[in-house]
């Protein structure tokens, strides 16, 4: 299941309910994504997440299929939040259910690794410098590449 | 065509979306993006560098080479950074 | 931080109070693992988990610190149930919060995989054919010999 | 010594712990594990193979030429499965 939404999410109710009645799985990967302040004189004050309504939905969609085809998912979850956030505030989570604890770590990573290079989002930062658009990280675009079936 | 622009492409191009009829000379993405440069300062500032521009067309993301036709939808935006 | 209990956890307010009041956090990982019942003939109607009072904490605590030492951690947190449990209950959480994603996905990897070689729980099951011990698995070892540093 | 059984052990064995004096040929634990097989049946059985029986001595992992001591807290048992 994808959402993409300005509201918060409720961690544990989302992670019970994506496993609720099917007492096959095993375990439960998730991760948090949560918008961070470094300190310093990189301070960030809020964050906004801009996206692309559709693309996103889209692009959300065909990586957790990719997911649910790599690995025997029982159950995944994709949420992303867009708008302006504050240090502390969760902007994603991303969790995968599996009777076998190593498709779950494994789907759960490649979906974060994914939706990072894939999802239509864009960060700015404000900073007391002012506001800043946050730039593309290469070892993000690494991260993904790892999980490039080789043909 | 419908173009979408977002991030800062979106802050310098001074627009998120325009309506565009599709000129005799644009078959594909790059000769869409050479033509987009033409139209003013602001195009010319935002696509002087290519390899900071990321293309879709109908919600998928597309190289220099992919056909663009009217109506389609194509959005002109930086490497994403969401996650 | 390490728990050995009897009682359930509250999955959601356990990742929050991980990362309250740290703004340098930018993710948290979690693994949680469920009693499973696969049906048919190998049916599990529940679990009775024993454990070695005071090696476990030892030996949990052992591998949080290696694994705060082998990554740049700001929290890490360890669970785990013993007693009976039955098929869907919570039996195990490992969490771990960092300033970057690649170090809190990979250390809780290590800590789940670490603990299900290392750490001195047994499962007992039952079934309709009756009460019987759960084997090793081969590939947990294999699991945790993937983390061995070669020297 | 003071000795610790869990899981199937135990339960073959009959009993989760138990206080006994270091015997004199008892050195290490391989001479521990063979003088315990000589205490009954219930112990021959439970530790007949030893490929599927793992020692702590105070509370670490050990091998079978690994000292004992009487004072020691010895706890042997079966391959772990946690988690």
């Amino acid at each position: 299941m994808i959402r993409v939404q300005r509201e918060d999410f409720d961690v544990g109710a989302e992670l019970e309910a994506l496993t609720k009645g099917n007492p096959r799985i095993g375990g439960v990967a998730s991760f948090i994504g949560l918008v961070r302040d470094m300190g310093g004189s990189d301070r960030v004050t809020a964050l906004t997440l801009e996206h692309y309504p559709g693309m996103t939905e889209k692009k959300l969609a065909e990586i957790e299929a990719e997911a649910n085809k790599r690995w025997p998912l029982d159950a995944s979850l994709i949420i992303h939040r867009y708008g302006r956030l504050e240090p502390g505030d969760r902007i994603v989570l991303v969790a995968t259910a599996s009777p076998h604890r190593e498709a779950a770590l494994a789907a759960c990573h490649f979906l974060i690794d994914w939706l990072k290079t894939d999802a239509p989002f864009w960060k700015s930062e404000e900073t007391p410098e002012g506001k800043r658009w946050v730039e593309k990280r290469a070892e993000d675009d690494a991260a993904t590449q790892r999980w490039t079936i080789k043909s | 065509m419908h173009l979408l622009y977002f991030a800062w492409l979106r802050a310098k191009i001074g627009t998120a979306e325009e309506e565009l009829a599709l000129p005799s000379q644009v078959h594909d993405v790059k000769s869409l993006l050479d033509w987009l440069k033409t139209r003013g300062p602001n195009y010319a500032e935002a696509l002087k560098d290519l390899g900071t521009v990321r293309v879709a067309v109908n919600q998928d993301y597309v190289g220099p080479e992919h056909r663009v036709r009217d109506g389609d939808e194509i959005a002109i935006f930086p490497p994403v950074t969401g996650g």
